[in-house]
């Protein structure tokens, strides 16, 4: 017997108007904070990327922040966090400081890393958050197994990972879910879909309606969400969260958004359709986040430019931090390969 | 007390630093009920239950990737390849997660990866192989290779209590043909420290695994006959190596025979007779010689994989070459 | 939005009374021949091994005759087989000779592999049968671009491999059917679902209801059949390679079956249940086909003994060819590294 | 005629042999309408179409797998792995599979695989290794390095013509930093075959990829400083790698200097030191000396980075060492 899927278009691309799990106001204006703070650095970053300063390449999750931010806004601090190479924003609401965001991208002696690893594979151990490396799916394993760790010393700690529409067709996303979905660990898998893999648009990665479809071949939880809506991807997550902490097992959630910049700050993004780049610019996550908050009056103009103000001052702060930090002592590195 | 087995000697030290540290765990293809393929993990799930020896789906990288995850929550597992052979589909997992988390993240990784290796047992390319060279090189990894019952307990022990990741090499030819007294109480054998298998001053044959037996009775037969004795040095760990030992017996020997079981080019030998050449070059009677096995593949019928191992003839051979050069 | 699977028992563990696909009488006994040649040349690897001539292991086919008979029974010469560890009765089909087989396991020199890969490694390029390596899932891809070889010389010759319920959740296997649906490639991949991978049953190796779900994931063909039936494997996977003859890419279907011997011949499986054993033994592909066959009237008792008693006599025949074949010479190891 | 890129160089032999033989054709992630990370396959699709520069998912074993399967079907695939440091995501296929068909089933599979490779291009431990040497020592496997755009044309052409396996490893750093006047006529760099990059008798360098450079800036240094002629050895192929050559070079110059820029421990320099040492005993003046990264992950800050890569002051002290031994 051949096997059944579910109908084609399972989301609508807007903002509903509805309550989203538990989210009150207080929490809602979090929400808008992270996405401004994320927004906002990254810009730096960019900037002084342009101005040389910046050690290696520089990837954004410019129009991904209310995945990222959503998703790692359903975490306690006891959880694990493993990010990768466009979640800034889960970082910063995880408690990654500025400071440290900024001293690693400028190859500084001040992070988890010392100025070792790459600039986006910036961790904070004692927040939980473990630094990526750059082999797409290989931190997800390891995030299954950070959820067994949790759940064979009885605790109801989760994982969160990402991965993107491309990586997600690398062998570590098969052997990780498979494994979680066996031992029912309490691990969340959210997908970046975001329409590209560096040139590769999605039909030339994988050929299934939905990724979260791959959910039902592991016999775990899947989920299609909005991913510009912030309080989809909160609430989506929030409530996998819950479901894991309960020992119901791991979830897959395909936040749908677009890469709306280059695959990284020297590529221009030529191959990418110029409506399909204004229809997603449109539907910018913070913009129109931010209209719902200012229509629904959970927050005033006067209180986003105070905000805007105190996030920028924060930044030029940051910055500054960061650049009057040391680099490494070159022999720094040979200590440390063994514990 | 009565003697134990090779593989008896890894259950063994398994098992105790299991009592020791409930953090300790082992995870892998059908090490539970069954015990394992060779069965090194016969009955301990009788002891241990299955949380502790954890049966996992087939997911070589998963079983190597999901052990980093619980080490970072500070467990220590012990993860088993069910060959040594299938490590390479945890490849990236272990020369680019397990190996560097500690350096570039200041994360504690602490695992021990089983690999049963080694010949001589028929089973063709990949059931036979000694994949230790690619993790010899890696930085970040450790790699150890006991060849006797003692110093498989006790290297097993150290690995286990090591706060890094240990690649395990056991030797599957080993597993039941040799067995030993072991002393009742806990040792350990440190990581890094070879041992004097035998004395001799004429030559020295470093080498490690199986053919530490091999050697060890080349020498016998070469005392016997020839009336030269000739050192063999067991390396015991191969990352870090022994270099102080290795200076040592080669000072004092002045002619080295290398030998080990796995394929000759790129080789740990390699690597060992550069560094010897380095820095006892004046104390060298001869170059250092190495025996190993062909750059092929393990052949599977039985006259080919002979004539592709590093057998006692082919030892004694190069072993005369050595002295009378 | 979550997914949703289809319900739950799909199949029904009987050889159901009907028309299949395009098998005739004629087909109908070939089917039943290959499985008898596969079934006493294992019985007689056996013997063999028991008495101390076999180099290395034994692995059989034994209870999944249907599966890889039905199979194989569906290709044509030119396409590509890519058997694993289970599947002689597929090479038998294929056109592996009897003499190969054994002279395969005895580990002589005149077999494609020249005594260099271990027993079950068996192939024979000649007629488009790739030998294996040990490493599960390994030859998923390398059969996605055998598929794909074909479509770009723009013929309709098709690949086949087979993988089990364990070997199903390796990175190999993911990597290999998302590659071919995205490339819409002539791939048929056979999930021998033998309720246990090695001493592992099934449900610690995945957690879904039905493997062949996996194939949503994929945007590909899914399907379960009963792996004892051999006319509906051979339906099922002879409707596979039309599809793929004609451009609409892969298939994965999942035939359910049991292995009601040990892993290899040194496991006395006692790790399974013995009703489970019990029920399976009495659903065994062969008897029941015949069974039908007899009823059917497609074939008569005579016939079968004679056939059985040809086959034997074959049998014996190639037996005695393996053993009077030399050894490989030691030093052909060290020849064709390189081509 | 006017000088070419290494980085063109690698582009105009896959071109040419694209051109002469239809059954070549390039698949890797993004190498199609974007030209590949790196833009070496910039056009390219242009001329060949999808089909013969044909992108892939994020599915790097796949990508040697269905290599694999295309060159038994006759085909040449170039597989591109996006930087040499996801290799090791299909290094199951490479080492296993790929490496073996031809000698354990007489099947041929025909194919390149690119990997640009190497540091001092900050891009971390994940995006500057240099993995070649856990393909030098699997069987099965060649293994070859241009330093030149001349050598990066004509290896690629005969890589892509070899029947076998062929790991080509691009130096990153190389790409757009060297250029030259390249013949206008098909040629091809034999597999297998070192260059003397450079004359002299006081001593050797061997090397290759990026160091080739360094090398020979060094030594035109000691020429004019203190009058002494060093060789420079340019491998070009490690695996084969030019025995004849090397022997040849070194027993007229009698110091051996090896210099790559992987990690020093387990590299490709203990073997051909080892090698050396072996065959050349008696015409060592001094021990072969090496010079190589430091033995750790490669670093992503610019002053780690520097302290890990064998720069050139580190190539001038090793050999001024070496020389006043
Ligand atoms: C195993 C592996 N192969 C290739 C790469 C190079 N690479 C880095 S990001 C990227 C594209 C990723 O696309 P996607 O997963 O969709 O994430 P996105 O960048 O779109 O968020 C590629 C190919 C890598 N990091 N890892
Ligand atoms: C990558 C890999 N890991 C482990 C093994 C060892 N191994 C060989 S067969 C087997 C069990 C296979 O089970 P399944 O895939 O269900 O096939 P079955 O034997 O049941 O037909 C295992 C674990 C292997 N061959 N390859
Ligand atoms: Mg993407
Ligand atoms: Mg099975």
């Amino acid at each position: 017997m051949a096997v059944k899927k579910a109908g084609k278009e399972r989301i609508k691309f807007i903002i509903e108007d509805r309550e989203y799990f538990d989210l009150n106001d207080k929490k809602k204006i979090d929400l808008y904070y992270y996405m401004q703070v994320c927004r906002k650095a990254e810009e730096q970053i960019i900037r002084l990327y342009r101005q040389g300063k910046i050690v290696g390449g520089v990837f954004t999750g410019r129009g991904l922040e209310a995945i990222t931010i959503g998703s790692a806004y359903a975490l306690e601090e006891r959880d694990g966090l493993f990010p990768i190479h466009r979640d800034m924003g889960a970082h910063f609401v995880k408690g990654q400081t500025l400071k440290t965001f900024f001293a690693q991208y400028l190859g500084r002696a001040n992070t988890s890393s010392r100025g070792r690893d790459g600039n986006l594979h910036l961790g904070m151990p004692e927040k939980h958050i473990y630094g990526t490396i750059s082999h797409l799916g290989a931190m997800i394993p390891v995030a299954v197994g950070y959820a067994m760790g949790a759940k064979m010393r009885g605790e109801d700690s989760v994982a969160l990972s990402f991965i993107g529409d491309g990586g997600s067709n690398i062998g570590d996303f098969h052997e990780g879910l498979n494994f979680a979905a066996v031992h029912k660990l309490g691990f969340i898998l959210v997908i970046e879909n975001n329409q590209y893999a560096y040139s590769t648009p999605t039909q030339e990665q994988y050929a299934a309606d939905y990724l979260a479809d791959r959910a039902i071949g592991y016999g775990m939880h899947g989920e299609v969400v909005y991913g510009n809506n912030v309080m989809a991807v909160y609430e989506a997550v929030g409530k996998a969260v819950v479901r894991a902490r309960k020992g119901e097992g791991p979830s897959l959630i395909e936040a749908r958004s677009m890469r709306v910049r280059g695959h990284s700050e020297h590529d221009d993004a030529f191959y990418v359709p110029k409506e399909l780049l204004q229809e997603w610019v449109k539907r910018d996550p913070i913009e129109n986040y931010e209209k719902y908050l200012l229509r629904k009056k959970i927050i005033t103009k006067v209180k986003i430019e105070k905000m805007i103000r105190e996030i920028e001052a924060e930044i030029r702060e940051a910055t500054e931090y960061a650049e009057q930090s040391p680099f490494p002592e070159p022999e720094d590195c040979m200590r440390d390969l063994f514990a | 007390m009565s003697a134990i087995s090779y593989l008896e000697a890894i259950r063994e030290g398994m098992t105790e630093e299991m009592r020791r540290d409930e953090k300790v765990f082992v995870m892998g293809e059908d090490v539970g009920v069954y015990g394992g393929a060779f069965k090194v993990t016969k009955g301990m799930i009788g002891e241990f239950g299955p949380q502790r020896i954890m049966d996992t789906p087939i997911s070589e990288s998963a079983i190597i990737g999901v052990g980093i995850g619980a080490a970072i929550q500070g467990f220590r597992p012990i993860c088993e390849m069910q060959f040594a052979d299938f490590v390479t589909s945890g490849f990236n997992q272990i020369v680019n997660n397990a190996a560097t988390f500690y350096w570039r993240q200041g994360v504690k990784t602490p695992m021990v990866i089983r690999n049963p290796s080694g010949g001589n047992i028929h089973g063709g390319p990949f059931h036979s192989s000694n994949p230790e060279p690619w993790f010899f090189r890696t930085p970040g990894l450790k790699v150890v290779a006991p060849a006797t019952a003692y110093d498989a307990k006790g290297l097993m022990k150290s690995a286990v209590r090591d706060d890094n990741v240990v690649l395990y090499f056991e030797n599957k030819y080993l597993y039941r043909r040799i067995k030993e007294e072991l002393p009742p109480e806990d040792y350990i054998v440190p990581i890094g420290e070879a041992k004097l298998a035998r004395d001799g001053n004429e030559a020295v044959i470093i080498t490690y695994g199986a053919p530490v037996h091999d050697s060890i009775q080349v020498c016998g037969e070469m005392s016997k006959e020839e009336g030269v004795e000739v050192a063999v040095l067991d390396l015991r760990s191969l990352m870090p190596f022994d270099k102080g030992k290795i200076l040592t017996i080669v000072k004092s020997t002045n002619r080295v025979l290398i030998a080990h079981e796995h394929q000759l080019t790129g080789g740990i030998g390699g690597e060992l007779a550069a560094f010897i050449n380095e820095n006892a070059f004046e104390y060298l009677d001869a170059p250092v010689m190495r025996v190993a096995a062909k750059d092929i593949p393990v052949p599977f019928s039985p006259p080919l994989e002979e004539y592709f191992l590093p057998t006692r003839d082919k030892i004694k051979a190069k072993l005369i070459e050595l002295l009378s050069y």
